[in-house]
């Protein structure tokens, strides 16, 4: 199996598990936020931010990557600023969980969204009625009875991030053990003659994973769902 | 004492009520689709009236004018819901613990295992709601609304969905509510024995108006402003424990005159309230004799008025009190049944019934 | 470096990284994401470009060291057809390009911008053809992807990289462009100013030497420098 | 006839009931948690037990065994839920509407309008049940089950979330529906006067299991087996209207006894059904004269059976039939009242609730 | 406003709507299909079918557009038989419809199902005790229930497809009024030097025709959600 794959690869896929877990972990409590903000409160604004976070599944990666570039690369307004605190997301791997936490955000928002919604709200107001503040409300009600979003939200947010491409490229430019994921490794094998195999090696790679995690989520929301107890 | 007074429209329905609720329990009484509901809600804080004011002393919870809107989570409630609304995710135990976890640490609080026991659920604590019978949910938003150790309680129908037995036994705990813990409760109920056994004030609503709100005593007693009509009538006595009998019976002494019941839990001297259904009293002109029936008040006819069917109702004052009687118009012509007259109220002891004994409250008027 | 150039580099990498113990990192990607990346400030040492445009804008904005550009590979752009028994055909301003296509596509990388097609369409007008099929042309985002539709049986023909069509099993080379028919295919290379590294000479010289020309010739490609 | 049996398991209950439930209602009694709902499942198709069977006739709706497992759909049932459940995406006009969609063209169908009145929710049509109050809810949700052209009615609790006037008004439009439509009617209900009123048969259960069965009459007569103790025992008489009376009187001939009650809508010599709750009836030995109440039913004491409390159920054989009187010990001792003994029982005549006079249903032993 | 932008614009302007547009209807009700499937079936193979159709979105595009050409193009397994039937793909605008849809159908089934998922089944069982058989329960409770997920999955699809660039050039390439969608022309503005300002344009374009979109799509969906009463 070592042999099956060279250590080129395996460092992809190393890198595309890490790059994904926390392009996932690191956007969650920030998806829950705005699909929370969404989904319960009204404010200006609110359509603004909806489509700003729609607006990587909108763009073409190739735009959203340049964009990053522009704005997160070390001369980009943003990237210089972090620069001088000592983040650098350019040609990092850090980078490209930016890149494809970015372009997953949408996933995730929309999946936990529609779950929030289908809290019944009389629940959070039983809970407010019995002493909870709104905080308490989210993370005691809201949030569990969300969980089978949530749960389908991450994965579909890491399924995205195992599978993205443009944007990283686009953005962090394709280094081996540092930005070269799985799908920029298939990418550079594509753009040789008979670099096929290799390529479907690593798509077999990426499928076999990514299903893992498919499998894994429904698992957890069978439990969930069963535990409300046939609701 | 809480005082409301609030105004609201929904499409098709205006509420525009007003009524002060003295500490025990303040009864809302009404027929489907009167307000009831939206009245508790606004209390709670999950409805925001059009405008209004409710307060409890100098502890203001809602003054549209003054901009005064407490948040529900400040308000130290429980509220059990008409329809439940247990916490599909938690079992029945975190159900129950739920509202505990946000009391302040130093609330008066019941204890988790009496309310268990008494609500008989110690066996569901593991189950989810998703897995409980109708009246078994019930009883654990009971249970969930008594433990989260509140200031005020409100309960919507809490008994609606349990069988007799189990609300006699449910119901002497609210009392208890009443009459040790004093916290005062806003009660609906449909059921006229409920409210005399229950209330200390009666507010009665119809169609989002307060048509009549008093003393329990005063407002059964006047069937006249009752939703259901006469059959609900019923005289409310204080009395105090005078003895109980080695045969299973209690004597009370209503104002001189003895009353028997099947034993009651109060010790002798102990007050309580007794409600006389108007329909359980039968009237004779002479003294019967060889009867049954062991209760026997004599009094004097304060005034009789006829009903809208056959019936009457006769209102007799007698040293217990007051007391109604609801007989047909034709036995009132027979007996000669004019005010000032003479009778005899034969009520029979168990027709007392049980749900309509309770601790004495605050309505020693 | 182009992402075109990933086996011959990969095998290049080694060779270096061994006679010389130094770290070599390869970066393989389009050139204008690279070129963009550079401008953005990319610490890159050396950029191999599939086109003289994107060198030529990096070097108009000073991020070059001067004097370091030379041109490190050439190619040819051929005629490939679907199947392996397609005659061969004599490309020139005679071929009935229109005719063979028939109502097929001819496949070729975009026309306007990505090198490959830029070159095809060159060769097309200097040969006259371009008007006769330009509304039959499907158009890839690469060359490789160009190659795929003709291999995949979807275009009778296409234009692409010979480097390309001689390592595909499915596709027959039936001409090859003249090179007067189109400006010459040039893959240069050049020194980055953003960082200094003793190595980048080092490579610069490897890149020209024999074992690099003999790496880069394996995949068919022309080495240019001497 | 219905005949069920099933058995099933849930994790800490065990369900093992059979009964048969002949034309005519047949009420599920028994305490919270007691399997009733779950029963009225299995008949729905909603719970598949783990084995047993159902079957109308020829009609069979379940057989584990021969593998027949009709679908809910395929039932035609008209199911009150406990829960209510209406559609929250559909108006009240398009949730009575629903279950007519599906009905054969040709059912028998009761009028929209008809039902509508008779709940009292014309002005609610076009509202989403989610603005709906309580008791609105739980009648659209009757309408809807009603409306649907069902051949077997399931009714869990219908009423118990309405007030005592708005069940006596929906409870005849049950009765008319056993009697006239003849729907054979399941039905679970907690109140003792809506079981006597409406049960053609009555099913006790306890704990999953079945622990009386039979005619209302029967087991209603039976104190022993009712889960709320001798508190709901009464008798349940035939009688035949002899006369309504100008002052609003109805007089019923009862096996030759009058028996005077306010008026009741059944025409002259129609039959029906009274209802004569043990703890409603005064026992004298002495004919009493001079009394308020009318109804005087000469009979002998068939048995003295004493109950747990102070109280004792006495039933005396009249010619109107069984009936049962709740006294205390102390009286019967005073009275002398022992098998044999000539008594009269006096019954008010308002103390036949309305709700427990019903029409003459099947009940004719 | 005419001027601003070439006829090549406008034309891919109106083939990005006209693609989209056809891509998310038509996927559409197989989309509800297999998310009724996974979120109320079990089925062996189940988890296979919910692994299928997360495919699109595990692969990069690139692999997901060469499967495509492999198996739809008019020799591939499937291509050629419905290519006997008249029905061609290659080359086809429908073709750049069918890429966008397989890339955007785990986005709208996901949705879907999350939303089907929280539809009370309790209210499934009322309406088959009132005689409606599995379809009607569907059609009559289940599906306008569902309805705020069905309105956002089928947005989020056609965002997507709007956006889609990978798969669709790889499988029908780039022909100017056939398959060159807004996402390709602006990747071709992109790869030359100084073409920033002209893809700039379109995507001003592709963001402006999604944000409208995506308002309709969150006014439908304020509208179920207040008929719906409160809930
Ligand atoms: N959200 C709403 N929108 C419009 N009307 C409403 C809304 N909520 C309640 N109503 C109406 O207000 C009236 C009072 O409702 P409420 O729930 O207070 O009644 P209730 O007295 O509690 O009745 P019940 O005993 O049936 O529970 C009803 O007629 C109801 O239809
Ligand atoms: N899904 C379930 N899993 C486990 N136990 C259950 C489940 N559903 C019901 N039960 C249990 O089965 C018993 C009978 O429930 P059922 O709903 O039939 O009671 P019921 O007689 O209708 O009571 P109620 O009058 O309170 O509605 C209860 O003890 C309940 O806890
Ligand atoms: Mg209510
Ligand atoms: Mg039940």
């Amino acid at each position: 199996m070592t042999d099956w794959l060279g250590p080129a690869e395996w460092s992809a896929v190393a890198l595309s598990l890490q790059v994904s877990f926390w392009a996932t972990l690191v956007s969650l409590p920030l998806g829950i936020f705005v699909a929370y903000a969404l989904a319960r409160w009204s404010f200006p604004g609110k359509q603004v931010l909806n489509g700003l976070v729609h607006l990587p599944l909108i763009l073409p990666p190739v735009v959203t990557g340049y964009l990053l570039l522009l704005t997160l690369g070390t001369r980009g307004p943003i990237g210089s600023v972090l620069a001088d605190w000592g983040i650098v997301f350019a040609f990092r791997w850090t980078g490209a969980a930016v890149a494809a936490a970015v372009m997953a955000f949408p996933l995730m928002v929309r999946a936990i969204r529609l779950s929030i919604e289908a809290v019944d709200p009389k629940l959070e107001q039983a809970s407010a009625t019995l002493g909870a503040s709104p905080v308490w409300v989210f993370l005691t009600v809201t949030l569990p009875m969300a969980l089978p979003g949530i749960v389908a939200g991450a994965i579909l947010a890491f399924a995205k991030a195992m599978g993205e491409f443009g944007a990283t490229i686009t953005f962090v430019s394709n280094i081996p053990g540092e930005t070269r994921t799985i799908p920029s490794a298939i990418y550079a094998f594509l753009q040789v003659p008979g670099g096929e195999a290799s390529a479907m090696k690593l798509v077999i790679v990426s499928v076999v994973v990514a299903m893992g995690a498919l499998l894994l989520s429904e698992l957890i929301g069978r439990r969930v769902t069963a535990r409300v107890g046939g609701r | 004492m809480l005082e409301v007074s609030v105004r609201h429209r929904f499409e098709g329905f205006a509420l525009d009520a007003a009524f002060k609720a003295p500490p025990g329990v303040t009864v809302l009484f009404g027929r489907s689709g009167s307000g009831k509901t939206t009245i508790i809600n606004t209390v709670a804080g999950l409805l925001m009236p059009d405008s209004g004011r409710i307060a409890s002393g100098d502890w203001c919870l809602l003054d549209t004018e003054s901009g005064i809107r407490l948040k529900p989570h400040r308000r130290r409630l429980g509220y059990i819901f008409q329809e439940g609304r247990l916490f599909p995710h938690l079992t029945v135990r975190q159900n129950l613990a739920y509202g505990a976890w946000f009391a302040p640490k130093d609330a008066p609080r019941a204890s988790t295992a009496g309310v268990v026991d008494l609500l008989g659920i110690g066996h569901l604590l593991d189950r989810r709601p998703g897995a409980l019978s109708g009246g078994e949910k019930q009883r654990v938003a009971i249970g969930r609304a008594l433990l989260s150790a509140p200031r005020l309680i409100l309960a919507d129908e809490p008994l609606a969905a349990l069988d007799e037995a189990r609300k006699a036994e449910i119901l002497p705990y609210f009392e208890r509510l009443r009459d040790e813990v004093s916290v005062p409760i806003l009660y609906v109920s449909h059921s006229p024995s409920e409210v005399a056994r229950l209330a200390t004030t009666v507010v009665a609503l119809d169609a989002g108006r307060v048509v009549a709100q008093g003393p329990a005593a005063e407002v059964l007693g006047n069937p006249g402003i009752l939703p259901a009509g006469a059959r609900e009538a019923g005289a409310v006595l204080t009395a105090r424990v005078a003895r109980h009998h080695a045969d299973g019976l209690t004597e009370l002494d209503a104002g001189g005159l003895p009353l028997f019941l099947p034993k009651v839990p109060q010790p002798e001297g102990g007050r309580l309230r007794v409600r006389i259904a108007a329909h359980d009293v039968i009237l004779s002109r002479a003294r019967p004799e060889g009867l049954s029936a062991l209760n026997i008040l004599p009094g004097v006819v304060h005034e009789v008025r006829p009903g809208e069917g056959p019936g009457a109702i006769v209102a007799l004052d007698t040293c217990a009190g007051r007391v109604l009687a609801r007989i047909t118009r034709r036995s009132a012509n027979v007996l000669g049944l004019v005010p000032g007259a003479e009778v005899h109220a034969i009520v029979k002891t168990v027709s007392v019934a049980p749900l309509d004994v309770g601790g004495g409250g605050r309505t020693k008027r | 470096a182009a992402a075109s150039m990933t086996s011959a580099l990969a095998e290049i990498e080694t060779n270096f990284e061994a006679a010389t113990g130094h770290d070599l990192v390869v970066s393989l990607a389009g050139s204008s994401a690279l070129a963009r990346q550079i401008q953005q400030g990319a610490p890159a040492d050396i950029f191999i470009s599939a086109s003289t445009d994107w060198m030529d804008r990096i070097e108009a904005d000073g991020l070059i060291e001067e004097g370091s550009r030379f041109d490190l590979l050439g190619n040819s752009i051929v005629l490939a057809a679907f199947g392996t028994e397609t005659a061969p055909v004599e490309i020139g301003p005679d071929l009935d390009l229109a005719g063979l296509l028939g109502d097929g596509r001819l496949a070729m990388a975009l026309v306007d911008s990505v090198p490959a097609g830029v070159y095809g369409k060159a060769a097309l007008e200097s040969l006259g053809l371009w008007d006769d099929v330009e509304a039959q042309v499907a158009q890839a985002d690469n060359v490789r992807a160009a190659l795929a539709f003709v291999a995949a049986g979807e275009a009778p023909y296409g234009i692409v990289y010979a480097t390309d069509a001689a390592a595909e099993d499915n596709v027959t080379i039936v001409g090859t462009f003249p090179p007067d028919t189109h400006p010459a295919i040039v893959y240069p290379a050049a020194d980055l100013a953003s960082r200094d590294v003793p190595a980048e000479a080092e490579f610069l010289a490897y890149l020209r030497g024999p074992e690099a020309r003999a790496a880069f010739e394996r995949q068919g490609f022309t080495v240019l420098t001497e």
